[in-house]
């Protein structure tokens, strides 16, 4: 089933190289390489949570015409409330779920249109971290097996894999002694650390982080972030961090996505989301994170009401019915993403209106 | 207005189940080895004979044309002729479907209102020594025959003790039944005001219901346990203590009417599970009802009856499912459908 | 380079440790919980006897003497004799031989091909899977011991036909279990990791899914032998199934049942109470399975 | 300064697992003033949320409080009988869950859920508790309470499942209602919404409230007091201003700088190690392994709750009084 791993391959070799950190990689951005890492162009994802027999099917809308790319070493935030899709679009960029149309290219190859066997190679160059880490190991091995099993998918020669998985544990922060431990003998913490091990026996191009630190403890928490940053700059990788964290996701991304009901609302660098908002629900959003500083008792805008359901997504602005600051035009038309600067991108007909 | 369409679904659904079963009772007859010419017929019949009596049942066609035969004698309420009673199939049943529907019924509703509770109070009393008892009788409940059972307090209180009546079916041959209105002799002792019938027809259905619900509460006391437990730890109970809700309150309205979920849910299934017991236990004391006369048949080499026995026990224990199911979604707010 | 580090190469007492460590917890469980441990000596103590049956049997169980009909227990004959003068003791000894071999046969037979067609409708669904799981509800719409009765009728009697009767009966359980396993393990975090390291489907199901749904269809083994042992039991008890002369539990208790209104007690009570010990040693090890498997018992 | 309404004294809580006697509480004592908010604040497994249920008098088995004692409004709470406690439950004293949504019962309606409340302590009829549950729905911004009476938990959402569970703590207005993790698992802007809900129910109905939260940002939002609690033991005590602008016990410290914060731009400095596991507590101040300033003395010799200045107490030898 797999290919024989060729030593010699340029591949390999700057697979090996990595590991033994040989090639100092750039910390900073790449902006040499025009094509990005991984572009999604307009990528839809209905489930059909209920067949009828007479009318149309009961349709959740979990991601409309998304539309993102990622620059090679950067991490982009995705974040919004549950319910709001971004998990799916993590999942549809791998193809663990089957998008209902929409590109995605890796590398400018469409992931979407290649073969079973294609599929699996280009999928071991995203890798994906979950919420959940005991849930991501297998119960039944051992934290040897799960590197070795990853390490051989990996076309690893088995003469190399056990260095090449001591290798890992140290990366991640291991001993070479937790090897034959089952994941229930392992903190939260550190079955995220195995997890993520796992995920760069590939040596990935992108790792796709789904509320990675979402179940730790918060001492832990920003151990794994911190990890995950000096990983990052140890292997150039490029990360697309799921999160509902904001505070987290201020401190690890270079750009941010807001979804909102499985559209993007607002996209843009980091710096820019966080210091001037230009949507109403990012703003809300922002100003909702409860911050650990008595002193400011600033007077927030809270939301009323929740996020509608998915399967019937409200006419025009999906947020209207929340907005606080919505007109005529809201419930009638729907915005799309117009530009700013620096790349900057808002779904607001307050904003459009102003720009156009 | 919902759950009408639901049912009418549901009943549409039966039509490929009951198409399944009718091809599994024509199977019966249909694989058995050699020709069952030779089983209908004596043993001393001529060659013509039998040629006649092929073309005349139709065993001369080939498989599927006599499936269609019997399917369509079915529809017509025709399940055959019993050989060895001389009657249509679908007379013998009826005349004895009340005597086992009668003692299904009354085992059944024992051994609820006593498993249930019981069962209940061994998960309150959680690791003390009626908790304990529980457990073992629940265990030996499943695990003794019920054939044995049968033989056993038959041997005890009939033989050693004298308080029960012989093992010989539902009345004794001195006894006169009460007037037949519904053909179950409880209720129709009631019905007709029969005093001395109805003490009769208790005293000989004793013994069997006893053995028979003893096979049933098992199994009900131990899912009425488990899912009590399992209620017990649940955050929601947590909530109705921590707000002072008493002991009473939080087990037997909170606890108890979730718990009851799954048990209502199992209790298809142990109907499934006892209507097989039922046979044995009607063999066991005689007692004259579908079962007893299934077995005879089968002793007699006469199937037609088996047949028609096999295919109603079917039906009946898929309406019974349905009628399950369909409670469920009443009392479970959470179904929705 | 290698000796840096100390585990290169394990040794198989390692291996073993380390195995073993994965299910310290099952084992601390089943020692905590003697009655287990009961089932399990009672399970090995009938196999035993089923094994060694010639060695143990007293007489032979066929041999007839007229002079010593129904003769009730006694140091000559621990059972007592049944009607033909027959001794009860052996009897009951070839009994459990017999017996035994028909339900492990059977629930190893149902387990197989059940375990087969769940694993295939689980991960395969579509079609395929459709038409299994509507046979398997077919199937399921009768009673168990109904169709039991029935299938037995046709096949007409002996050893082999309960086999195939009670396993029949018993494929149902095994495939819905190992289906709704596999539909339960495919969510699972570890088997969407799995997708991402781009294994193939064989390698999931083979590496993956099933080692993880392996232990609930052993307590399912343990189970429905008691199920096997009642079920083929019932099925001699009224006259399908295994014939006189031949010794068997149910068949043993139906030829004692005329004599009971008599007070001829031990023609039925000793065949059915070492059956019914031997379906409890399933039971209780079943149960304590089960309380191991338990997820709530282990935080 | 009055007497406390709830003092918690020494309380130690043991859980006998298989694995041997988890130290879920270790003695912690500490006390909430009439009318303020106290945050409980710890990583899971710190032991917060046992002391919660052990103030209600609810830890089952294989928990048991083995020594302390919890003072409520003068009286000792461990010396009351079960029936006694049911008087309190809910009336004097009640409890809001995280998880809102399994906390209710499945098969009642949420109106029937409150009243049942309303009804056990109250000697009033059902007509009565139905009007006053309609009151209290819209007060907690509610828009449709009749029709909100009659939905089943699962047919709301999580935030309005957490609304029912406030109104049901709230609704015999009683003087201490302790809210365990009650935003957690809810989306940020639900989440503002309960903790407005809460501040406000708090001054209106002049509630002492206890808050149990991982949630520095919270707390700091909320609460007057705030107990920082690890491994099983109290860490420090102080009020939140001088808490936050000067934390004095080296893992508030530690935790403090650990957090990455959306309002500033400082990073965030981890914690090394992690939190000890509650059966295998390490000797002597279980901050000992993970802390910057420890020293022998530290490995051997548990350090007790000492008041430091300004009403503040920690539990650090190298806290200047």
């Amino acid at each position: 089933m797999q290919t024989i791993p060729d030593k010699n391959s340029p591949d390999q070799i700057r697979n090996d190289a990595l590991f033994l950190g040989k090639i100092p990689s750039s910390p900073h951005i790449e902006e040499s390489i025009s094509v990005p890492l991984l572009e999604i162009r307009d990528l839809t994802i209905h489930f059909i949570v209920h067949r009828r027999v007479t009318g149309p099917n009961v349709v959740v809308h979990a991601a409309d015409k998304v539309s993102l790319f990622v620059k090679r070493g950067e991490t982009l935030g995705l974040v919004g409330e549950s319910g709001s899709g971004k998990t799916t679009v993590g999942r549809g960029a791998l193809r663990l779920i089957e998008p209902t149309s929409g590109e995605v290219f890796l590398n400018g190859q469409n992931i979407l249109k290649v073969h079973t066997r294609k599929l699996r190679d280009m999928r071991r160059k995203m890798q994906m971290v979950f919420q959940d880490p005991a849930d991501s190991l297998n119960p039944r091995f051992t934290c040897r097996q799960t590197l070795v099993d990853a390490l051989s998918h990996a076309c690893y020669g088995s003469q190399d894999i056990l260095r090449k998985a001591l290798d890992l544990l140290e990366s991640v922060g291991l001993n070479p002694s937790d090897l034959d431990k089952y994941p229930h003998q392992f903190s939260g913490g550190q079955q995220q650390r195995i997890a993520i091990a796992r995920a760069l026996a590939f040596t990935p191009e992108l790792l796709i982080l789904d509320e990675p630190t979402a179940s730790l403890d918060v001492s832990v928490k920003t151990q794994v972030t911190q990890l995950l940053r000096e990983l990052q700059k140890k292997f150039n990788l490029s990360f697309i961090l799921i999160s509902h964290d904001l505070s987290n996701v201020k401190y690890m991304t270079n750009r941010v996505a807001v979804m909102y009901l499985g559209q993007i609302i607002e996209i843009g660098n980091t710096s820019d989301i966080f210091s001037k908002p230009m949507h109403p629900y990012t703003r809300v959003l922002i100003d909702s994170v409860p911050v650990p500083d008595p002193d400011q008792k600033r007077k927030r805008a809270s939301l009323i009401g929740e996020i509608p359901s998915a399967t019937e997504p409200p006419a025009g602005c999906r947020f209207h019915t929340r907005c606080p600051i919505r007109f005529e035009i809201c419930d009638q038309k729907e915005p799309h993403l117009a530009k700013l600067a620096n790349g900057h991108m808002v779904a607001c007909h307050l904003v459009n209106s102003s720009s156009e | 207005m919902r759950i009408i369409i639901y049912t009418l679904k549901r009943l549409l659904l039966l039509i490929p189940i009951l198409l399944g079963i009718s091809i599994i009772t024509f199977a019966i007859t249909h694989i058995i080895p050699g020709d069952p010419l030779y089983i209908l017929l004596s043993p001393y019949a001529k060659e013509d004979d039998i040629q006649n009596a092929r073309v005349e049942l139709g065993l001369d066609k080939p498989l599927y044309v006599q499936y269609g035969i019997y399917l369509n004698d079915l529809v017509h309420g025709d399940l055959g002729y019993a050989y060895r009673t001389r009657k249509p199939v679908l007379d013998d049943i009826k005349q004895r479907f009340p005597a086992t529907f009668e003692l299904t019924t009354l085992s059944l509703f024992l051994a609820v209102i006593v498993g249930v509770p019981l069962g209940v109070q061994a998960a309150v009393h959680r690791d003390t020594w009626f908790d304990h008892l529980v457990r073992i009788v629940s265990v030996g409940g499943v695990s003794i025959p019920i054939f044995w059972t049968g033989v056993v307090l038959i041997y005890i209180l009939y033989y050693k003790l004298k308080i029960a009546p012989p093992p010989m079916g539902r009345m004794g041959i001195m006894d006169t039944p009460p007037d037949t209105i519904t053909g179950m002799y409880i209720m129709d002792s009631i019905l007709t005001k029969n005093w001395v019938a109805l003490k009769v027809s208790l005293k000989y259905i004793a013994l069997p219901a006893i053995t028979l619900s003893f096979a049933m509460l098992a199994p009900i006391m131990r899912i009425t346990r488990n899912s009590m437990l399992e209620v017990l730890n649940s955050n929601f109970v947590r909530t109705a203590r921590s707000l002072g809700l008493s002991k009473r309150t939080v087990i037997y309205n909170d606890a108890l009417r979730n718990a009851l979920l799954p048990v209502v849910t199992s209790i298809g299934q142990i109907l499934g599970w006892s209507l097989g017991g039922e046979v044995l236990v009607e063999v066991v004391f005689s007692w004259p009802g579908l079962g007893y006369y299934a077995v005879n048949s089968i002793l007699n080499t006469d199937y037609a009856p088996v047949q028609g026995f096999v295919l109603l026990t079917a039906m009946i224990y898929v309406l019974v499912n349905l009628a399950v199911d369909l409670l469920y979604t009443v009392i479970d707010p959470r179904i929705t459908y | 380079m290698d000796q840096v580090y100390p585990l290169k190469r394990p040794s198989i007492w390692h291996v073993i440790k380390v195995f073993m460590r994965r299910y310290d917890f099952e084992i601390y469980l089943l020692r905590r919980n003697p009655v287990t441990l009961l089932g399990l000596g009672i399970i090995v103590l009938v196999t035993l006897i089923a094994i060694f049956a010639p060695i143990l049997a007293p007489y032979d169980p066929l041999a007839l003497t007229s002079a010593d009909r129904l003769m009730g227990p006694s140091a000559v004959h621990w059972m007592g004799t049944d009607d033909y003068g027959r001794d009860i003791l052996s009897r009951v000894i070839y009994a459990t031989r017999l017996d035994m071999v028909i339900a492990t046969s059977a629930v190893s037979m149902a387990m197989f091909i059940g375990v087969i067609l769940g694993a295939v409708a689980g991960f395969f669904g579509g079609i395929i899977g459709e038409v299994i799981m509507r046979i398997l509800d077919v199937i399921q719409a009768f009673p168990a011991f109904i169709l039991a009765m029935a299938l037995a009728v046709s096949l007409g009697s002996g050893k082999m036909t309960i086999i195939y009767v009670v396993a029949f009966i018993m494929v149902p359980i095994f495939a819905r279990l190992m289906r709704s396993e596999i539909l339960s393990a495919r969510g699972r975090g570890y088997i969407e990791a799995a997708h991402c390291m781009g294994a193939s489907e064989m390698e999931i199901i083979f590496k993956q899914l099933i080692p993880n749904c392996i232990t609930p269809i052993l307590v399912q083994f343990a189970l429905s032998m008691s199920y096997a042992i009642l079920d083929a039991a019932a099925l001699s008890f009224i006259g399908l199934g295994i014939r006189p002369p031949e010794a068997e539990w149910g068949s043993m208790v139906n030829a004692g049942v005329g004599y009971i209104t008599s007070g001829q007690l031990w023609l039925s009570v000793f065949p059915g109470l070492v059956m019914a010990i031997a379906i409890l040693g399933f039971n209780l090890l079943a149960d304590g399975m089960r309380d191991v498997l338990d997820p709530k018992l282990r935080s | 300064m009055s007497e406390p309404l709830l003092k918690v004294q020494d309380l130690k809580i043991h859980f006998s697992t298989f694995y041997g006697v988890a130290k879920a509480v270790d003695g912690i004592s500490f006390e909430v003033q009439h009318g303020e908010a106290l945050g409980l604040v710890g990583e899971s497994g710190s032991g917060k949320s046992v002391t919660g249920m052990a103030i209600l008098q609810l830890i089952q088995p294989p928990g048991k409080v083995v020594a302390g004692d919890i003072i409520f409004a003068g009286k000792s709470l461990v010396d009351y009988s079960e029936k006694e406690m049911q008087n309190v439950r809910g009336s004097k004293i009640s409890m809001i869950f995280q998880n809102p949504r399994t906390c209710l019962n499945p098969v009642l309606t949420l109106g029937r859920q409150i009243d049942r409340v309303y009804l056990q302590h109250n000697n009033v009829t059902p007509a009565q508790a139905s009007e006053h549950r309609l009151e209290m729905l819209s007060r907690v911004g509610i828009g449709d309470p009749i029709r909100f009476s009659n939905n089943y938990p699962h047919q709301v959402s999580g935030g309005m499942c957490q609304r029912a569970m406030i109104v049901m703590a709230i609704i015999c207005e009683p003087q201490l209602v302790i809210a365990d993790e009650p935003t957690t698992g809810l989306d940020v802007t639900i989440q503002r919404q309960i903790m407005e809900l809460l501040a406000e129910m708090r001054e209106r109905m002049n509630e002492t409230q206890i808050l149990i939260t991982h949630d520095l940002g919270v707390v700091a939002e909320t609460c007057h007091r705030i107990v920082v609690m690890y491994a099983s033991r109290v860490m420090e005590v102080s009020p939140t201003r001088q808490l936050f602008n000067e934390p004095l016990h080296p893992y508030t410290i530690g935790l403090l700088n650990s957090i990455p914060r959306v309002d500033i731009d400082e990073q965030p400095t981890p914690l090394p190690g992690y939190v000890p596991n509650a059966l295998n507590r390490p000797s002597g101040c279980p901050f000992h392994p993970r802390c910057s300033r420890a020293q022998e003395r530290c490995q051997v010799e548990q350090p007790e709750l000492v008041p430091v200045k300004d009403g503040r107490s920690a539990a650090c030898f190298f806290v200047e009084k």
